[in-house]
């Protein structure tokens, strides 16, 4: 009761949670099951983007894609590395996204089918992302709070250079601005569905609002993600695929449509177009690295006895 | 091989070699090695961008590195074989990254003084980075080969598999021999001694045999494998696709 | 999708299939597969030829069956996204193979007697091979499905794989569905009854269970997977990097 | 000392051995060697030009290109079923091309880099095989002479179709042209060493020859093949890379430069160009598919114990 008593205080002055400090075990298992989950949509997101590295088509490109496809590496280890401060090891979390007990963000769902898609995909995606994260940057847990400044500060980046990639095409060639146009059409509706079922539908959802690791719920995100992206299409020159997008002068802020929430659902059952192959493609990495691992492994054991 | 060749030459074992290293992504076999590799291939790809452009000023004729790279074809091109060998497992990779580094490492170390000040001023920029290709490769190798029986087993296929390439590294050409005497270029055929102590020093702590050397006559930069425009096909179809376009 | 959409959308299926097996040349399990796989692909090559020359006349914009074939991109090509997906092993390429020409059998069958007489005669060539095709992916269905464990959890691991893009081989689409009450073709939808009893009793013989209907929505023709911009960037490479010459 | 008199009467006579005839061992096991040798290289054969169905250029080529790389698969079946007439299995054969113990044609170690070798591969390599190969249709061996007749019979239409993409890609633009002149200029010497070593070096010939195996030396097989080209190149508007290529009247042949025959060596050795990755490929296919030969050879066990 006192470690709760001081739990509470803790979060209600808006103060961090430690590792070793005291926590309620449904506060640790949210916090995992979240964490966890993101981590594994950054490893799992390095696949669509990276499906275009060989075929970048500059050499500029090539290496900022490059780049942030390794970000996304970087960001799955430290996020990781803040899920370990909670009791459960990397390894467990990779068996639990592997077989599937773990989920990651159903946008990498969806295929890259052009190099719009890396555009639409630092815009939108990473975007959408940012809007969620920096008001994790605060949340009441201490290392991911720190993993999420430090995410946020390259995600905005990243998400600067889809902008970019999609401002050329769209003042580029007619074909270029024809490709910036479809991805913008494939990925809105995709995006919108990042911030996760309406309130009412959404579960956990005031726990996590009452323990401070979420701030703001998942409709009032997804409207701050549409105004902001609307002026952006502006300058843009694309068009947001939403005839019954308007701005709403009485609320001060746009109307627009909802995504498909039955198909997000069948996305994250795993009827997405491309759940199979991220999942496969996994899998494969794993698999074929383990010899790799246990080389190191092995010889690790070898050096440290040779050591003594 | 004219001085534009040989900065072609150094150009494109980077931008391929980049390549290669870049099919990696998302697929290493620890996240740490994703990590690794990209870095690695970005390294090589920013010293291929910094010669390319290099190489299109010397030709004169206006190319950019974007020209050099995607409008070429595979007989154009003047990376070693090496470079364009299939990833195969993690061992061949490794292999095809120790070889390659230490050879790039030497050459950039012994170019920082030479009169081509622009080779010079790429070779103080990349002999660190490539100090740490050197290093990364090496202990992966090492690893590897005095790691389990099957480690071993691998990383001594892939050693063999990729040792007969390593001839055309240090092509003997006329040309560039008299570039270096005149102190313009280092001579790559030069570099051989040390390199093979180098990558015998490896070798020996990885507890890997040298291959035999072959008897085979060196095959000359500018011929390949028929790997290389598989390569070509997949990394240069967008910008071919859109002729003329800005991205 | 329009008569022209429809005729390209079984001509991609033939040409795509054709190219993923292909692929398998010189790489089958045994030499008499080769020789198979290597019939099997040029049956499918062949349809594809007719009925993108076809398909160019319907159009009538004068494209013939290469420009089809070689200056379209991805997201112009009608085929179903089964054909694209990697041959995998053996088991998924038999897998893919069988849910295929089961398809094709019965559209073909059916199209013997349909208005759009064109159709109707390659239809009528098309389907010995077709029941040859059938015959002898089931064949080896059965083969791995019934062999030891591991062919068996190969040959179901690929059926659960491939299984959720069989859906799209029966898209309802409202413009086929008026041709074929005009009697003009037939309508794919209506076919996937027939399909299903066959492709299940194969999988009995097999041992292997059938995968439980997905409730996705089905996927419409000409929506792809990442895996078919590459499999054209290969394809079309030589034939885009000459334009306008003869071969 | 009777069989080997009735052996010599038939051969002298020009009749055939046939399987179940007495035969010299030596003859045996030359016979093997050859007719094995001569199998793998329709197999092996298979890599450099398979390596261009993917991208050949017209959908007429890619079915072309497809058909004859599917009749190399068909006569290397024949040729093995032809040397197991001579008791020894084709698994066995397979085995020793694997571990290395047998050899293929050389040829098949140079690199397929443009089209046009495709073109040349026909014209050159396939010209140089039938000459090599009409011969044998009157081999002493019944069951290698046949499969020879067969095979020369498609080999010859594979050479007319290698003629017809060259003469296409001389007859186009200009980098058409270059290409051809290309691939005929690397081609042209290792298709005169596939005849072998000059008639000095050739070991086994003479007895070959008087066993009515061969029926031409090494030296006059290529000599024919040189005048055969020439008057073809002409058709062809290509160039032998020869610049002692002459015709002599006196022999009523030409004069020509002899290929380098160190380098022949060395590629037999195992130094060529793609000795490795054609090695390296056959294995993988041969170990790749044990899983489903030997599922294959499970079921075939089931069903015959079920029959019984």
């Amino acid at each position: 009761a006192d470690l709760q008593g001081y739990f509470d205080t803790i979060v209600a002055a808006d103060q961090k949670i430690e590792p070793r400090d005291w926590m309620p075990e449904a506060y640790r298992k949210t916090l995992i099951r979240q964490i966890a989950q993101h981590a594994h949509s950054e490893i799992i997101g390095m696949q669509p983007e990276g499906n275009w590295i060989s075929r970048a088509p500059s050499l500029k490109r090539k290496a900022i894609l490059l780049a942030k496809v390794q970000d996304e590496a970087g960001h799955g280890l430290y996020l990781y590395a803040a899920a370990e401060t909670l009791g459960i090891s990397r390894d467990e979390l990779v068996e639990m996204l592997i077989d599937g007990r773990q989920k990651y963000s159903s946008i990498f769902n969806y295929p890259t089918l052009t190099w719009a898609d890396v555009g639409a995909i630092g815009w939108l995606v990473d975007g959408a992302a940012i809007v969620n994260q920096v008001p994790l940057c605060r949340c009441s847990y201490g290392p991911y709070a720190r993993a999420m400044i430090r995410v946020c500060k390259e995600e905005s980046f990243h998400q600067r250079q889809g902008f970019e990639i999609l401002h050329t095409l769209s003042h580029g060639t007619p074909e270029q601005k024809a490709m910036a146009q479809d991805a913008v059409d494939r990925w809105w509706y995709p995006s919108l569905a990042m911030f996760g079922p309406p309130d009412g539908d959404s579960t956990h959802s005031e726990r996590s609002m009452a323990w401070k690791i979420k701030r703001f719920t998942n409709d009032e995100l997804r409207q701050r993600f549409v105004d902001m992206c609307v002026q952006q299409a502006g300058i843009l020159d694309l068009r947001i695929p939403d005839p019954d997008l308007r701005w709403d002068e009485a609320r001060g802020q746009h109307d627009y449509t909802q995504p498909d929430y039955d198909e997000l659902m069948r996305v994250i059952k795993g009827d997405g177009p491309c759940n199979q192959e991220r999942m496969e493609h996994r899998r494969r990495a794993h698999s074929d690295g383990a010899w790799v691992r246990a080389a190191a492994r092995t010889y690790a054991e070898k050096r440290a006895k040779n050591a003594v | 091989m004219s001085h534009v060749g040989y900065v072609l030459g150094l150009a494109d074992d980077a931008l391929v070699a980049a390549q290669r290293l870049g099919e990696w992504c998302s697929r290493a076999p620890e996240m740490e090695e994703d990590i690794a590799l990209a870095n690695i291939a970005l390294d090589q790809l920013g010293v291929a961008r910094m010669l390319l452009t290099y190489a299109g000023e010397l030709e004169g004729a206006g190319r950019t590195e974007d020209d050099l790279a995607y409008l070429r074809s595979a007989h154009e091109f003047r990376n070693v074989r090496l470079v364009e060998l299939d990833n195969g497992d993690f061992a061949v990779t490794m292999a095809k990254l120790l070889f390659l580094s230490v050879y790039q490492r030497l050459l950039y170390d012994r170019s920082i003084g030479v009169g081509d000040e622009r080779v010079a001023a790429v070779a103080a920029k990349a002999r660190k980075e490539s100090a740490y290709h050197v290093d990364h490769s090496s202990r992966w190798v090492v690893r590897l080969g005095d790691g389990t029986e099957e480690s071993n087993e691998r990383m001594q296929a892939a050693v063999d598999l990729v040792w007969p390439y390593t001839d055309q590294l240090f092509e003997v050409d006329p040309d560039v021999h008299a570039l270096s005497v005149a102190g313009v270029i280092v001579d790559p055929s030069t570099l051989r001694p040390a390199w093979l102590a180098a990558v015998d020093a490896v070798l020996a702590e990885a507890t890997l045999t040298r291959p035999l050397d072959s008897d085979s006559s060196v095959v000359r930069r500018g011929e390949h494998t028929e790997a290389l425009a598989k390569l070509l096909a997949e990394m240069q179809v967008l910008h071919r696709a859109h002729p003329g376009a800005r991205w």
